[in-house]
């Protein structure tokens, strides 16, 4: 048993997904992706009892390039992240009506095959292949199934594309570069090359602007509010929920300890774009009228400091991004879906016209203001523990920095309870509000449940993944 | 100055005189006799190189057939008038300089290539009789047999397609 | 026999081939009507040919002007299809002026 | 067996809250009432356990559960820590808590959403007592912004009006700048020492390691920045009197008894690392001390009987930090203990007239309540009176120990704190007189209407009442239990006044002063027998007061609305800035696209032109580049 | 030879055909033939061979590619069945015409004489002037065959007097002789100078920057069955003609060269993708993209000695999406008078499947990977950054972001718009040419060593 099997039963899973009929396909989506996650938690626990799940497998000698797939804590981590959101995200779908379903679904499945490869890859061209795999099915869930007018829709979406694209296609370059140096894709002979600070400093940038379009850092995020406010919201979750932790753990597995000492000289300025993202993130969303732009925002401003966090280059920083992935990933999920609720009910994303929710659906509205606290990062919610380890850790890099990227408490619960109040609060709307249906409630509980409890209780994620990451500050540091 | 130079002088004049007039000249019937004569000029270029063989058979080629079936085509169009209109005056702009342009070049490479010193060598042998050049051509071992049967499928595509480009279709009227 | 060349020169031969090649360029560029267009282009051909006799006499070797004939036949193939083009636009256009083929363009 | 009681006693106000929040509203509104109280009644329980036992042992009982967050160089562990201090502060959360349950039971009684709302104050006490139960900074930190959030839904409880949702708001992001400051301080102090738990941290700094006295005092300030945003000081305090939207339950068990005390509490655990901060020590107590004489002057002309005790609340708070500052950790401590059992019983007092007037807040239109309501006048009476400092009610002992240390340590601010307390007596009294003297000025609906409210209203105030009369006891000069009980918690021995001359003379000039207080507000009220007047009617100085000196304009106009703007700016032009930028290369090839159609203009001889200007770049760039030709 | 032969034997059977009338069987039978020359082709894989006074020369490079181009020509042959059903007395003369072509193409790459390299290029040259004005009673095919047989005879031109002057310096047309004589010292400079004209006249067939302009032109008059013929044979055969001539050759590749081709590769691919991005007809798109993916393939020039293989992989994965391009292109502009993107709208409503197969082309031009495009382009960035171009590959990068506008415009359009009409009958060919044209890129996409081991 090797991580393979996982990639095989999704790709199989998306296949059969097309084969079944549009009938059939979300149930049939659905089962491959909770296969899949039960297949990914045997995995976990394999891994645990310290068994070798690696898949090497030689693919194409000249160039050579390998079929590697390694699986350490981080990976597995983002993994199960992969593996327990596709089928929350399908199921949160069900609701819905698609036109076409099979191939909707298969799309689904078939990113969340791309993803998990990507997650996976030990070979540089392996994971770029992944990479860039995963942006194809989105394209199409986002310009297929998305809503709002047509034209400006294409328009988002084709940007969003060339754009991703066109900061990856420089990381291509890069590596083929490093292959020039090493004569080999992978992982552990690039860790192994030695270049100077000037190669470096090219490589590291290469890196950055694939990674800093997908994260989105500002200045690189313009495709985002547009995208998510478009895409279909089973899109949207994909590309917040998993798609951007791609470019953060891309971010902590590739490009710092390719380019270690680059990372280290030009720090503070990376840091300092990831905390600008979060001030102005937090400050644009204050004012959004669309619900789906503005939690685009707020994930503009939550991702900012994650890669505030991954840039610091401590064990605190990328420890605590990597939970804070988790968790954002977990609950912006929640809060899109939330969204979507809504949009079920009244057919409507623009914040001005809810209201007066609350009266009628106590269940979703306590729900709801879960995911709000949590994307606030309360104490005791798995927000926290990753917002608090990133913070630190940019307190050890300068005070200055925690307290910058710390106003995402003041303006994040700024933006979230005002959007909250204006969506949930106030006289009872007029419209009638279905409170949640048993599917939703699944689906939103699952995913509090997972905040609560980690949020109290870490220690089982903190455990997987401190021994990767000190294995890369080792790297980093070498 | 030799005989032979002033041939060739000669020649090279009428040649170039002529290829100019050809397209100079605003009737196209006109423009095709100096072409004829452009040609005849060569093939005396030919006959100074003693290549009886190939002046015969370019003229035969060139003026008999090639020139025989343009004014053919000019004359089944009845286009023997002066009726072409002037280009405009960026477009004679353009073809004179780039016509400057490239004889410039060119001949400015030429000038620069290493002049030939010394006799230019003759082996006396016999190498542009018809003989030697039918062995050449049609030899199978050491001529250029299959370039000569490849030249016929050539001509073949060339003749299909004048067909297929001209004949009327039955069954699409 | 005396070869010409000892007298001429080979760099003559070039100069006059380079001459009357150019003038077949400035011929396609210069005339509007087709049938000179490819008057020039056979100009063109020519002038190389000329330089394949030059060089097979300078090589005094039967080969260049074994390529002569090659040259024909491409240029006699060439002059065939061409007309048959020709003849096409003309039924279609009334009119042979390379300037009116504007069509396809943008 | 520790373990599990502290649990019990940590869990049963949550086990309250899941019961109310699933299952209260099948339950029935008395059922969920009940639970609901239970809940706290038993942690009250608990914590006099407890109280009792350390009360003889004096031994911390600490508790460890389990690893919570790891940091690099050290973890932070979910554990507990049951002291004297935190004792103390559950017993009277607890306490306090269990009667305002037992109040509420009968004073939301009407509402449709009760079970939602005992659910919510479970939650509160469940978070407070994580608070103050919390073994180190980062469980500390949980409770802090628990509480925050249970007052944010508790404020916002009548989620259908905007305004109390804009109050409760505007409460939880105040506090979460204060929480910042105190994110800020936890991160300095793990830098500083690698711990987070208290206890550790006492060792450590007592030893004297490692100590650099400026992030000291960063720590501090970040610290205090923490507890002035939780404690509602300047100037962070306008949210407090806002948040009196909530209903009158949650105002005397929030926004007076416990979590504004929070700050306080905070301060005193980490008194020792206050100690080493004495420039940060006097920022408190100037802070303190002019937001007690700040509040209390709004508080002069205010004409809504919450906002009236709200910005007492602040003024109060305002001298406890004034103790603090000086130092006198006990004597603020002993001032949180006075002030949550007559500020409960005010606002409980305050609730009962409310709910006889029917959701009438306005004491322009009171009066002549005294008649109709006489228990919760006496209450409330005994309250005003120990609040306004007088003799030997609750109020005057600790009142005066902190005036009494300011005189010692700075004259200035023991000024300024008597003139804050004068200024009490007279809005306390002010508020009396316009409540329940004279004739009732609302309408007549309400006059026939007006009666005692019932027992579990009244019996909560009751109790509370004889507290605040007797509640000075535990702190006598000269006598002092708290003191002795508190003695371990600190790093300095603090002395005890010993009562001289100076002494009595301040705590005559105190009495002298509440009284004239007092005298100034019967002058006006029942001699002249004065109403305030309408709002558009309020010109002055006394405008300026009403309109609380303008700050949350200030506050609007500085903060807020900029913020606003700049959102705006950066979501119009900003955005399309930055979009067009980055499209604008896509943008640039189009036109470019749309210009080299040009180009391409579908003539031969052009297309050969430009063939034979290639031919020739070409060829004269390789003559010229190599001299081979 | 025996490749030759064959082809040129089913060319005149072709013909033979239409004189037995037997119409319906031409296609099947050239396919049939053609796909036992292939094996004949292949079985000759690993000879090193020359025959006839080394005219034609047996060596890998010209095995593997004369099966690329017949593979080529098998689908479009069989594109042609449903093509010419208008025109079905000219059925036979069409298909023989392709044939010839393929065998000038086959000759383009295993000459061993520049007599064969001439005749080959003519016979492709005048085969695809005919093919282009074929349409005869349609004005753009006139004009685009005009326009193509004018402007290619000029450039023909230049090819022959490269010839001449090639011949000139070194004496004979053999290949052999030729490198063997390059070598010496005393090189006459006229040899530089014909190389240098073969080049650029190369440079036009293959339609580089600056000698571009008659693709689109030419693209978009012709019938698209001969677009598609242009873009994927035509073009792939000139350009491993152009490498193997200078490979051949022997041709000092200077670095002053090497800048031109630099340039030249820019160029194209700037101009070609730019250009590209505001065409509403599809052929005339795939023109301009077909100028840029010249530029591509120009790089594999800068190293000659190693990149065969990777200009092989990278022809192949473009012709063969082309050859998927253009099935469905040809589907769906079947009984249209024009190829303009409109005519595309809301395919992936109305026939998912060709529209799945003209995305996954689509995406293989772009690069986007396990189309086989994607490693076509990783190889050919792999062996410039190896050789020293880095500037180049970070042009070719930014080029290739530039193409991903236009190639998804066109699946914008498919899958973005409402139908315009339903499209009836299901011609069985375009779809089994389409769908195993992009089985054929996914696989060798998937496995690349297939096709980059073989040289």
């Amino acid at each position: 048993m090797d991580v393979s099997f996982i990639l095989i039963i999704l790709l199989i899973g998306a296949f059969a997904t097309y084969f079944s009929g549009d009938k059939l396909a979300p149930k049939v989506a659905l089962l491959f992706g909770l296969v899949s996650l039960g297949f990914s938690v045997y995995l976990l626990s394999l891994f645990n009892a310290g068994q070798n799940i690696d898949f090497i497998s030689a693919w194409i000698t000249k160039p050579s390039i390998s079929f590697s797939l390694k699986a350490d804590g981080l990976s597995l981590a983002m993994l199960l992240l992969n593996t327990a959101l596709t089928p929350l995200i399908i199921f949160s779908a069900f609701g819905n009506e698609f036109r076409n379903a099979k191939n909707f679904y298969a799309l689904i499945l078939f990113m969340s095959f791309a993803m998990a490869g990507t997650f996976l890859a030990a070979d540089g061209l392996l994971y770029y292949i992944f990479w860039e795999l995963a942006l194809i099915p989105i394209y199409f869930i986002a310009l297929i199934w998305g809503n709002g007018d047509a034209e400006e829709r294409k328009k988002a979406v084709v940007k969003f594309f060339i754009y991703t694209l066109a900061g990856s296609l420089f990381m291509l370059t890069a590596f083929i570069y490093l292959y020039g140096k090493a004569g080999s894709f992978l992982i552990e002979d690039l860790y192994k090359l030695e270049l100077s600070s000037q190669e470096q400093l090219w490589i590291f940038l290469a890196f950055f602007l694939a990674y800093a379009i997908k994260i989105p850092i500002i200045p690189f995020h313009t495709w985002q509010a547009k995208v998510y406010q478009k895409a279909p919201t089973v899109g949207t979750m994909l590309l917040s929920g998993i798609m951007l932790k791609m470019g953060l753990y891309s971010v902590i597995r590739w490009q710092l300890p390719l380019a270690p000492s680059a990372a280290k000289e030009y720090m503070t300025i990376f840091i300092a774009l990831g905390i600008a993202g979060v001030i102005y993130g937090s400050i644009v969303a204050l004012r959004q009228k669309d619900l789906k732009k503005l939690l685009a925002y707020s994930s503009l401003a939550h991702v900012g400091l994650i890669a505030a966090g991954t840039y610091t280059l401590n064990l605190d920083g990328l420890r605590g991004a990597v939970l804070q992935m988790i968790a954002h990933g977990f609950v912006v999920v929640g809060l899109f879906f939330v969204a979507e609720i809504i949009y079920r009910r009244y057919e409507t994303r623009e914040i001005s016209e809810m209201g007066g929710i609350r009266s009628q659906s106590p269940k979703f509205t306590s729900m709801f203001m879960i995911l709000v606290l949590a994307s606030v990062a309360l104490p005791s919610t798995f927000n926290f523990i990753g917002e608090f380890t990133v913070l630190y850790s940019l307190s050890q890099i300068g005070i200055i920095w925690a307290i910058l990227g710390g106003t995402t408490i003041i303006l994040g619960a700024y933006y979230m309870l005002r959007m909250f109040q204006h969506v949930m609060l106030g006289e009872t709307n007029a419209k009638l509000f279905k409170d949640v249906t048993t599917n939703e409630t699944i689906v939103l509980v699952s995913i509090i449940t997972f905040l609560l409890f980690f949020g109290i209780y870490p220690k089982p994620i903190t455990d997987l993944i401190t021994p990767s990451l000190e294995n890369i500050i080792t790297i980093i540091n070498r | 100055m030799s005989t032979v130079l002033i041939i060739f002088c000669i020649l090279a004049a009428v040649t170039l005189a002529s290829a100019f007039m050809t397209i100079f000249t605003k009737n196209p019937i006109h423009s095709a006799i100096y072409l004829v004569i452009c040609f005849f000029s060569i093939a005396g270029h030919y006959l100074l190189f003693n290549a009886q063989f190939l002046a015969l058979v370019h003229i035969i080629v060139y003026s008999g057939a090639i020139m025989i079936l343009m004014l053919f085509t000019l004359m089944l169009m009845n286009l023997n008038k002066e009726d072409e209109v002037h280009k405009p005056r960026i477009t004679r702009l353009g073809a004179v300089v780039s016509f400057l342009l490239i004889i410039s070049v060119l001949i400015a490479i030429f000038i620069q290539t290493k002049p030939i010193v010394g006799p230019y060598d003759t082996t006396g042998e016999d190498y542009q009789s018809i003989k030697v050049l039918g062995q050449v051509l049609l030899d199978q071992d050491n001529g250029f047999m299959v370039a000569f049967e490849f030249a016929s499928i050539l001509l073949l595509v060339a003749m299909i397609g004048a067909v297929l480009l001209s004949k009327k279709e039955k069954s699409s009227k | 026999m005396d070869s010409v060349l000892n007298q001429i020169g080979i760099e003559n031969y070039i100069f006059l081939s380079v001459a009357l090649f150019c003038i077949g360029v400035f011929g396609v560029l210069y005339r509007r009507n087709a049938i000179i267009v490819f008057m020039s282009i056979e100009i063109m051909l020519n002038a190389v040919n000329l330089l394949f006799v030059a060089f097979s006499t300078y090589h005094q070797d039967a080969q260049g002007q074994v390529f002569v004939f090659f040259s024909m036949a491409v240029a006699a193939a060439e002059v065939a299809v061409g007309l048959a083009i020709l003849v096409a636009i003309f039924r279609n256009l009334g009119s042979i002026d390379v300037a009116n083929l504007k069509n396809l363009k943008g | 067996m520790d373990i599990n009681l502290a649990l019990v006693l940590l869990l049963a106000p949550f086990l309250g809250f899941l019961a109310n929040i699933f299952l209260g509203k099948s339950l029935g509104k008395n059922i969920s009432g009940a639970i609901g109280t239970i809940a706290v009644v038993v942690s009250f329980a608990m914590s006099l356990f407890f109280f009792l036992q350390i009360n003889q042992t004096g031994q911390p009982i600490s508790i460890h559960l389990f690893d919570w967050i790891a940091i690099s160089n050290f973890n932070i562990e979910f554990g507990f820590l049951l002291d004297q201090l935190s004792l103390l502060w559950l017993l009277f959360v607890t306490g306090i808590g269990s009667l305002i349950h037992l109040y509420s039971i009968s004073y939301m009684h009407d509402d449709e959403k009760m079970h939602k709302f005992f659910a919510y104050l479970n939650l509160f006490v469940f978070f407070m007592i994580t608070l103050v139960m919390g073994s180190n900074l980062l469980i500390m930190f949980i409770g802090w912004e628990g509480v925050g959030l249970c007052s944010y839904l508790l404020i916002g409880f009548w989620y259908k009006n905007q305004n109390y949702n804009d109050a409760a708001k505007k409460a939880f992001i105040m506090n979460r700048i204060g929480d910042l400051g105190f994110l800020v301080g936890i991160f300095i102090i793990g830098f500083m020492f690698n711990t987070l738990d208290f206890a550790t941290l006492k060792a450590t700094i007592l030893a004297g390691n490692n100590l650099d006295a400026y992030w000291i005092a960063a720590a501090g300030l970040a610290l205090f920045i923490g507890a002035s945003g939780k404690s509602a000081q300047i100037p962070l305090y306008t949210w407090l009197p806002d948040a009196m939207a909530g209903p009158t339950p949650v105002s005397a068990l929030i926004h007076a008894a416990t979590m504004v005390t929070a700050g306080i509490f905070m301060i005193t655990r980490l008194n020792f690392l206050f100690d080493l901060a004495p420039a940060i020590q006097d920022i408190i107590a100037v802070i303190g001390a002019i937001t007690s004489l700040v509040a209390a002057t709004i508080g002069l002309v205010q004409n809504d009987i919450k906002k009236v005790l709200a910005y007492s609340t602040v003024s109060q708070l305002g001298l406890m930090f004034l103790a603090l500052g000086l130092g006198a950790y006990e004597i603020a401590v002993f001032h949180v203990i006075t002030h949550a059992f007559f500020k409960a019983c005010l606002f409980l007092g305050s609730g009962s007239v409310i709910h006889a007037l029917h959701h009438e807040q306005d004491m322009r239109k009171m009066g002549g309540l005294r008649k109709a309501m006489p228990i919760t006048f006496i209450t409330m009476l005994i309250s005003s009176l120990a609040i306004s400092g007088i003799f030997p009610l609750s109020g005057f002992w600790s009142k005066d120990e902190i005036l009494m240390t300011a005189y010692h340590q700075s004259p200035v601010l023991w000024v300024i704190g008597s003139l804050a307390s004068i200024l009490t007596a007279f809005y306390m009294f002010r508020l009396m007189y316009l409540t329940f003297f004279k004739e009732f000025r609302g309408s007549e609906e309400q006059k026939h209407h007006l009666h005692e409210s019932p027992a579990l209203l009244t019996f909560p105030l009751i109790v509370l009442a004889i507290l605040a009369a007797i509640g000075g006891l535990i702190s006598l000069p000269g006598h002092s239990w708290l003191n002795h009980y508190l003695e371990p918690l600190f790093s300095k021995a603090h002395e005890a006044h010993h009562l001289g001359t100076t002494e009595y003379m301040l705590m005559a000039i105190a009495t002298v002063g509440a009284l004239l207080g007092i005298g100034i507000a019967y002058a006006k009220y029942i001699k002249q027998a004065q109403v305030p007047e309408e709002d558009e009617k309020i010109t002055g100085f006394s405008k300026v007061l009403y309109n609380k000196y303008y700050v949350d304009e200030v506050y609007e106009a500085i903060i807020v609305k900029p913020i606003n703007l700049l959102s705006r700016f950066f979501r119009d032009y900003i955005e399309t800035a930055l979009a067009s930028i980055v499209f604008g290369f896509g943008k640039a090839a189009n036109e470019l696209s749309f210009q080299g159609k040009k180009l391409q203009n579908g003539s031969i001889g052009f297309y050969l032109f430009a063939f034979v200007i290639g031919f020739c770049a070409i060829v004269s760039y390789l003559i010229l580049a190599q001299k081979k030709f | 030879m025996n490749t030759l032969i064959a082809i040129t034997g089913l060319g005149v059977l072709c013909l033979l055909f239409e004189i037995f009338n037997f119409r319906k069987g031409i296609i099947p039978f050239t396919i049939v033939g053609l796909l036992a020359t292939l094996a004949l082709t292949v079985n000759d894989y690993g000879t090193n061979a020359s025959f006839y006074n080394n005219m034609i020369v047996v060596n890998n490079f010209s095995v593997t590619f004369s099966s690329l181009f017949i593979v080529l020509t098998i689908f479009l042959v069989a594109l042609s069945h449903n093509f010419y059903e208008s025109h079905p007395t000219k059925i036979s003369d069409f298909i023989a015409i392709k044939i010839f072509m393929l065998s000038g193409a086959v000759a383009m790459v295993s000459f061993g004489n520049l007599a064969m390299f001439f005749l080959g290029i003519e016979i492709l040259s005048i085969a695809l002037y005919i093919l282009c004005a074929s349409d005869r009673l349609n004005l753009k095919s006139n004009e685009s065959g005009m326009k193509y047989f004018l402007m290619g005879s000029f450039a023909s031109g230049f090819i022959l007097f490269g010839i001449c002057l090639v011949y000139g310096a070194m004496g004979s047309f053999d290949v052999i002789e030729i490198s063997e004589l390059s070598r010496s010292a005393e090189l006459p400079d006229w040899f530089f100078i014909g190389i240098l004209l073969l080049t650029i006249g190369m440079l036009f067939k293959i339609a580089v920057v600056p000698f571009h302009f008659w693709a689109p032109d030419v693209y978009e008059g012709a019938p698209a069955l001969t677009t598609a013929t242009m873009s994927t044979l035509a073009k792939v055969v000139a350009m491993a003609t152009l490498f193997k001539l200078l490979s051949v050759l022997n041709a000092d590749i200077s670095e002053s060269f090497q800048i031109v081709i630099v340039v030249l590769s820019i160029a194209s691919m700037t101009v070609g993708n730019i250009m590209a991005l505001r065409q509403v007809n599809v052929k005339r798109m795939l023109a301009f993209s077909g100028i840029s993916h010249a530029g591509f393939m120009l790089m594999t020039l800068l190293t000659l000695t190693t990149s065969a293989s990777t200009l092989l992989y990278y022809a192949a994965a473009y012709s063969i999406s082309g050859i998927a391009a253009f099935a469905v292109i040809l589907y769906v502009c079947k009984n249209r008078d024009n190829e303009d993107i409109t005519n595309f709208h809301g395919l992936g409503k109305t026939n998912p499947l060709l529209a799945a197969v003209l995305t996954g082309a689509l995406l293989s031009m772009g690069g986007i990977p396990i189309f086989s495009g994607f490693f076509a382009k990783l190889f050919l960035f792999n062996q410039t950054i190896e050789a020293g171009y880095l500037v180049l590959v970070i042009v070719a990068v930014v080029n290739s972001i530039i193409s991903i506008g236009y190639y998804f415009k066109l699946i914008l359009a498919m899958y973005g718009k409402e139908p315009n009409e339903e499209k009836t009958g299901t011609p069985i060919l375009y779809y089994s040419v389409a769908v195993v044209a992009i089985v054929i890129n996914i696989v060798i996409g998937l496995f690349p060593s297939l096709v980059l081991d073989l040289m």
